[in-house]
């Protein structure tokens, strides 16, 4: 189980690592794309709050290795100031068989959207930028 | 009582400041620490009425009681991915 | 657009390839496994009727591009003697959006298993081995 | 006119050789095809009665008409992946 926040810029071979029961590895990339409603965008900025971000990132993955039959799950969600190209989050699953590959990636994607503390403020190309919209958090059930 | 406050992206950049240290009574709640921190004025009025809040990095409802050196946390809607 | 059969080892970095409009990458690898219906594997032979699964794995990357709002689809099918472990097709999908990149990327794969020329001989620890059973092609519509 | 007959994986294991030439009258189809090629007696009776043949790459119904020159495939149900 691998969940964490860098600041560094993340290496998605370093993810790798099915073991000899795998049939099937799948490493989700999440990338600085260089427009967001039809504006041009050069850069982004992700701020994360880190200890708790940490702990539910955490939580993400046991949930999905739970939920799911795989063998192995990473996630890891940068911050910082990002350029367009460079990876804000990798997730790597590696499963006995593709269903459950498949599966437990779109989960962690999804629920890294719905429970991270994680917010984004895009620079656009014209020197504007904003904070981008996000998914209120609703308290959560257990903790 | 003591908690720390901690204001995060949108919700830094409305108040101008990335938290405080705020003393209350006994027993408050987060709907009644996040209404005294809304009275402080013009900047912190920008804040939702009902703000997510975590306490010890967990979201909570508004009637969670507060303990003596909390880390209340605001949390503007989550966009990571 | 890539579609290739390999007797090289696949190297699933050289895939990569992210546009700047792109703000997903999914990366799929189907890895050989050390057991198939609870026996232990040691290995497995993959033959391909060469021709015939470069056009049909060409064909499929096409559908996926034309399917999907995908900005790039790169599979890549290895042949030969391979040990677990070994990586025995990869499949690459970038996309401005992750839904689009899970859809193609899933539709690549189930397309493969289906209309691909290619069998696999298993090799069992105990010495024995067989052909694993397949599915049968159906007449092409178009062609 | 002449055919190239090809036997992948199982089909090549069953007959014992990888492919043969034949030669069948015009106008011959696929369906023909499979029968002359069963016809050669044991080995290639293990063959199914209808196999999926692809002539020159393609997947093509049984009753598909030969032309001179085709390469014709017995292909065993696939497992690639």
């Amino acid at each position: 189980m691998t969940a964490r926040i860098t600041s560094e810029p993340i290496d998605p071979e370093a993810l790798r690592g099915a073991g000899a029961g795998d049939g099937a590895e799948l490493l989700f990339l999440g990338v600085v794309r260089n427009h967001a409603e039809g504006r041009p965008v050069r850069g982004m900025r992700y701020e994360a709050y880190g200890e708790m971000a940490e702990r539910v990132l955490a939580e993400i993955v046991r949930e999905a290795e739970a939920r799911h039959a795989v063998s192995r799950v990473a996630a890891v969600h940068r911050v910082g100031e990002l350029a367009v190209g460079e990876v804000s989050v990798a997730i790597l699953v590696a499963a006995p068989h593709r269903d459950a590959a498949y599966g437990a990636s779109r989960f962690v994607i999804e629920q890294i959207k719905r429970r991270l503390p994680v917010w984004k403020h895009e620079h656009f190309a014209d020197g504007a930028s904003r904070w981008v919209a996000g998914v209120p958090l609703a308290p959560e059930s257990a903790g | 009582m003591d908690v720390d406050i901690l204001f995060f992206a949108s919700y830094r950049d409305l108040t101008g400041t990335p938290g405080l240290r705020l003393t209350l009574p006994p027993g408050a709640t987060v709907e009644e620490l996040v209404r005294t921190v809304r009275e402080r004025g013009e900047a912190f009025l920008h804040l939702p009425a009902r703000p997510a809040v975590a306490v010890n990095h967990t979201v909570v409802p508004h009637g969670h009681v507060l303990t003596d050196g909390d880390e209340v946390a605001f949390l503007p809607p989550v966009a990571g991915g």
